[in-house]
């Protein structure tokens, strides 16, 4: 779990009185620094690709092109459920217990959230293009649409307060069950009349260079994915830490109480 | 003590406060009954009503899940009885089971009532054929509605301000079943020329769905309700 | 009490907060077995925090925590079935009966039938209440039911959050000796209260809470 | 002290509890948001979902009635402040009017939101014509609404196992409301080439039911509430 | 005091009812300008229906029963601006601050500003606590809000059931103090308590109630 993950600063799970995290603590390292600029250049790429090089689609026409965001995002949504997901089994299991497991699962939770949001958008504008209509009760659109509240709803769940270790238990069931709506989405198509498209990529009925950008688009989303993760884990992790400092001072506080110049109830 | 005598002793404490207080008889039902009544209003015309019946029905079902939550675990958190239980070291799970049964006990009444006033009101014909379907259906429906209902529940009981977030953890969760349950509900009574066969690969569905959960909570119901 | 007896709580600077707010900071205390500890202190010192952390309800941020040897830290739910706890809310189901509540309760623990009419009687709780809804109860005849609820328990450890409160004097005569009638038979007792003379009469030891932490007091 | 300071300062009050928990924005919203989108899915049809989204608008917006009505008296009875209030010498007529205003006033925010949801998901276009129409329909309704739910919460908050009977009071009176609002709707937003004319004497009834249970509440709230 | 005062409690063989049982059963008291009077008696006595007829809260069923002149067998509602209760509960708003609460409270009797931080002050709720929703106080804390905003209110009659509960010594001498000021400017003050001592000090008389009926008790 520790080794890349953790901050450049090495910085434990939330130890009492942490290093002071005040000193500005940058939360990038060469590599993720590199990795940002992969994303960057991966995604100047899919513009390439995506606006001027890939074809026209023969129905579609240059709609098509939502295409290049609109799938990656999706798919990177389930990633992210996914490794929310997957830390969350490992916080939950004794022996690898780490409250990284935790803010990890968190961290991409949010980034995921922010996928699907984009896949709601795009989707929906596509679908005004192509359907006429920006929404409609199509199987798939609403089971994305249930899964994309269930993760808000898992994000509220994060911030109901309690200690840390709370948190981390309470939401890492959640995301547990919340994971098994996935496929619920996925094969949702195959199993109502569907409106929306179905595996038209597993299907290969994609003409090459689509396909093509279709993977530019998916490696650049891909290492965005990995990068804002990686900042949002370490930005997590410092809240934690805060927290921590915060509880200090509070503390301190409390313990003045004691001094009988200020008795009374306060 | 062993988890099946606190499984029985916490539902049937459930059912006697229901019993006592008959709060789901006197509340929750005459609700549940309005809501089908308020539906036929809202969209008076016999065609769209049939059609849409076991929809309805199963919506209903679900408005009226959220109060029964509500209460039963509003019963738990008004004089600190969740803690309670909680220090007389009654095995969480023994509570999420307990909860979950007296939960599907009252919500299996409840849905009988409703599919008698689909009955009545949408003018719903229960084939013969569709019935063995129908209750396979209502069976697996019901529970893994308790179990959602009573893990949320459970979930959102603890430190005030929680229960807000109730309906929104558990709406999105439920529909599935709502979903399933419609459309198997469809198959039994042949809505739209929907013929039973087509209806069981959702009870699969609605049957994976109560596992899950049922396990989910029996394992995790500690850390979900200690705040 | 020799050394080699492990003393039934152990706190060394516990933390435990409440939202945001260390309700215990830094808090400190060791109860042998057989004493009546009687914490006292002023309003929203952390009595009520203290009580509720031994009882394995709240959870230590800080510090460590051994109640009748079970480590909190660790694990909070250990210890549970071995306490018992009366907070300053009674724990009981207000819409059913006193005798289907103190049933209930005893049942929890396994108690029998005998012992749980034993200790309604014992509060005063006989024939005409017994059918009453709790919810009805006047407050002191709610704050005897949940004592019943609590006395079937028979618990090693009794955490007490101002049991006097509503009680009448007979009542609170009779909560005397049913603490001592347990610390006879082996049960420590720690009775958070603001009736000092009471039950400092009662107590074998008293220690201040101000603050979120806790002092020693020599009488 | 006059009436009217008392009413502003109810009003001003359950505003502020309101403001500082948040139950309605963080729960009834997203609830009522969601039982559209349910509605929306179970009904799967968009001709349909067109045709009866006013009436699905309003039954969304009873259904909140009912949950703001029960936290609104919940507040009050939890710690006994509503026989505080008596003893304080607060006019009832002061604490109908002031829970009222404040209860419409989250209502309007409410049916902003489903309005803005039914435009959304069932595609309502609501035309320039209809706008006085419809914007006169929400007053009146809103008002009655506020009406009667604080007056049959107020009946039903006193003495405990009341509560079990406010849907069963409430909905049967506010059926009407529902019909009138809805046919108004229908006839503001076009639906089924009802046009605005069709619309105004609903508006009439609505008013009318508004001014009867505001008169009737301010005079009688006391006898409902002291049990 | 010379008979031609009216007493401002007259309760004549008052019959009152909780639900179909008799709480009070030929319940007869007299309470003079400026007495303090301590109601003691079992639990489930029927002090607190008492307190709450005296209110007007509770309709008599017979009997008759005249508080501050006015008749309540006529009128339950016409003495009620003029007493001030403090029950079991609060009657507080768990999700408001305890500012907003005192606010509230006080603006219901038109009571100013100043008098109503005073009446904060005087219950110890300044600076920290002030912003604290209720909800999140401790028992004592709920309790001084409570008394913070009776006080506010300026009662003639004052009706306190068990108001020490929860307090802790320095709030108990507050509130005692604040009684006697109370009572020297003109004010009358009921209160049952089952803390004999402490309230049997501060009373003038001294009233047991058993059964539902009011005995006196010469000390
Ligand atoms: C709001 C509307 C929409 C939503 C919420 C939505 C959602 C999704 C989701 C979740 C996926 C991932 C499917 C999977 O692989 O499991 C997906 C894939 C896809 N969507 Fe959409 N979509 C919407 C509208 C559209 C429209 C209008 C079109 C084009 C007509 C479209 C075309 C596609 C295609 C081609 C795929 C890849 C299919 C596959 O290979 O699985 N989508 N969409
Ligand atoms: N969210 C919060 N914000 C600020 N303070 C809080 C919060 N939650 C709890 N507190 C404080 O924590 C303390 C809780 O203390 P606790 O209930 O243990 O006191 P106590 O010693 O039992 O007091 P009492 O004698 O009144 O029962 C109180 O001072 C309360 O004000
Ligand atoms: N529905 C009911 N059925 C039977 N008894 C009832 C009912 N409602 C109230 N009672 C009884 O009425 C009495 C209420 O008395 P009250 O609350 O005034 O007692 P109290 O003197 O205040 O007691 P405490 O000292 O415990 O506060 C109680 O004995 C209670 O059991
Ligand atoms: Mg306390
Ligand atoms: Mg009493």
């Amino acid at each position: 779990m520790t080794g890349f993950m953790t901050s450049p600063h090495h910085l434990p799970g939330n130890p009492p009185g942490a290093p002071a995290a005040t000193d500005r603590a940058p939360t990038s390292t060469p590599f993720s620094r590199a990795l940002g600029i992969a994303a960057l250049v991966g995604i100047g790429w899919l513009v390439v690709f995506g606006l001027f090089l890939s074809p026209n689609d023969r129905v579609q026409g240059s709609a098509v092109r939502i295409m290049y965001v609109h799938v990656p995002s999706a798919w990177l949504a389930y990633l992210a459920f996914g490794v929310t997901g997957i830390s969350s089994i490992a916080y939950l299991w004794k022996r690898t217990r780490s409250l990284a497991w935790d803010r990890l699962a968190g961290a991409s939770a949010e980034v995921g959230v922010l996928f699907m949001g984009i896949t709601l958008v795009s989707g929906s504008l596509w679908g005004r293009i192509t359907w006429s209509t920006y929404w409609t009760w199509d199987a798939r659109l609403t089971t994305t649409a249930f899964l994309f509240v269930t993760y808000i709803g898992y994000l509220a769940v994060r911030d109901l307060g309690g200690t840390h270790q709370q948190r981390a238990k309470r939401s890492a069931v959640l995301a547990v069950l919340a994971m098994m709506e996935v496929p619920l989405v996925h094969f949702s198509v195959s199993w109502w009349r569907p409106l929306h498209q179905n595996e038209t990529v597993e299907n290969g009925k994609l003409n090459g260079l689509m396909l093509f950008t279709l993977f530019v688009g998916l490696i650049a989303f891909t290492l965005l994915y990995v990068w804002l993760v990686l900042h949002r884990q370490r930005v997590l992790t410092l809240v934690d830490q805060v927290d921590d400092q915060g509880l200090d001072a509070a503390i301190a506080e409390r313990r003045n109480e004691a001094v009988p110049a200020s008795g009374g109830a306060t | 003590m062993s988890t099946w005598r606190i499984v029985r002793l916490v539902a049937a404490k459930d059912l006697r406060v229901e019993w006592r207080s008959r709060v789901v008889v006197n509340q929750v039902l005459p609700f549940a009954a309005l809501v089908m009544v308020l539906f036929a209003f809202a969209l008076d015309n016999d065609k769209v009503l049939t059609r849409v019946a076991p929809g309805l029905v199963w919506l209903a079902t679900m408005f009226s899940l959220l109060l029964i939550v509500q209460r039963s675990f509003a019963v738990e958190a008004a004089d600190g009885a969740l803690d309670a239980l909680q220090v007389a070291g009654v095995r969480p799970g023994g509570i999420f089971l307990g909860k979950a049964i007296a939960l599907a006990a009252q919500l299996a009444v409840l849905e009988l009532v409703l599919l008698g006033a689909a009955v009545v009101l949408y003018k719903t014909e229960i084939v013969a054929g569709g019935v063995v379907l129908l209750v396979a259906t209502y069976l697996t429906a019901t529970t893994g509605l308790a179990f959602v209902g009573t893990l949320y529940g459970g979930l959102t009981a603890g430190a005030k301000g929680r229960e807000t977030l109730l309906p929104l953890l558990m709406f999105p969760v439920v529909a599935p079943v709502l979903i399933g349950a419609t459309r198997a509900t469809e198959a039994a009574l042949g809505t739209e020329q929907a013929t039973p066969s087509d209806g069981w690969p959702w009870i699969g569905l609605l049957a994976l769905f109560a596992v899950v959960f049922g396990a989910g909570g029996t394992l995790a119901f500690g850390s979900l309700i200690d705040e | 009490m020799e050394p080699v007896v492990e003393p039934v709580v152990a706190l060394v600077d516990v933390v435990a907060v409440l939202g945001s707010f260390p309700a215990l900071a830094g808090a400190s205390l060791t109860v042998e077995r057989g004493e009546i500890v009687l914490l006292r202190g002023p309003n929203g010192a952390g009595k009520t925090s203290l009580l509720r952390l031994c009882a394995g309800l709240l959870p230590v941020e800080r510090g460590e925590a051994t109640v009748l040897g079970c480590d909190l830290v660790a694990d909070r739910t250990a210890v549970r079935n071995r306490v018992g706890l009366l907070g300053h809310s009674n724990g009981l189901y207000a819409d059913m009966t006193v005798a289907d509540n103190v049933r209930f309760w005893g049942a929890t623990v396994g108690a029998t039938v005998e012992e749980i009419n034993a200790s309604m009687q014992r509060m005063g709780l006989g024939d005409r209440l017994a059918d009453v809804q709790v919810g009805r109860l006047s407050a002191g005849q709610r704050r005897r039911t949940a004592l019943a609820c609590l006395v079937a328990r028979r618990a090693e450890l009794w955490l007490l959050d101002e049991p006097h409160a509503g009680l009448d004097a007979a009542g609170r005569d009779e909560l005397d000796s049913t603490l001592r009638a347990a610390v006879a038979v082996g049960a420590t007792v720690m009775v958070a209260s603001h009736e000092l003379e009471r039950v400092g009469a009662l107590a074998t030891r008293v220690v201040e809470v101000v603050g979120g932490q806790v002092r020693s007091v020599n009488r």
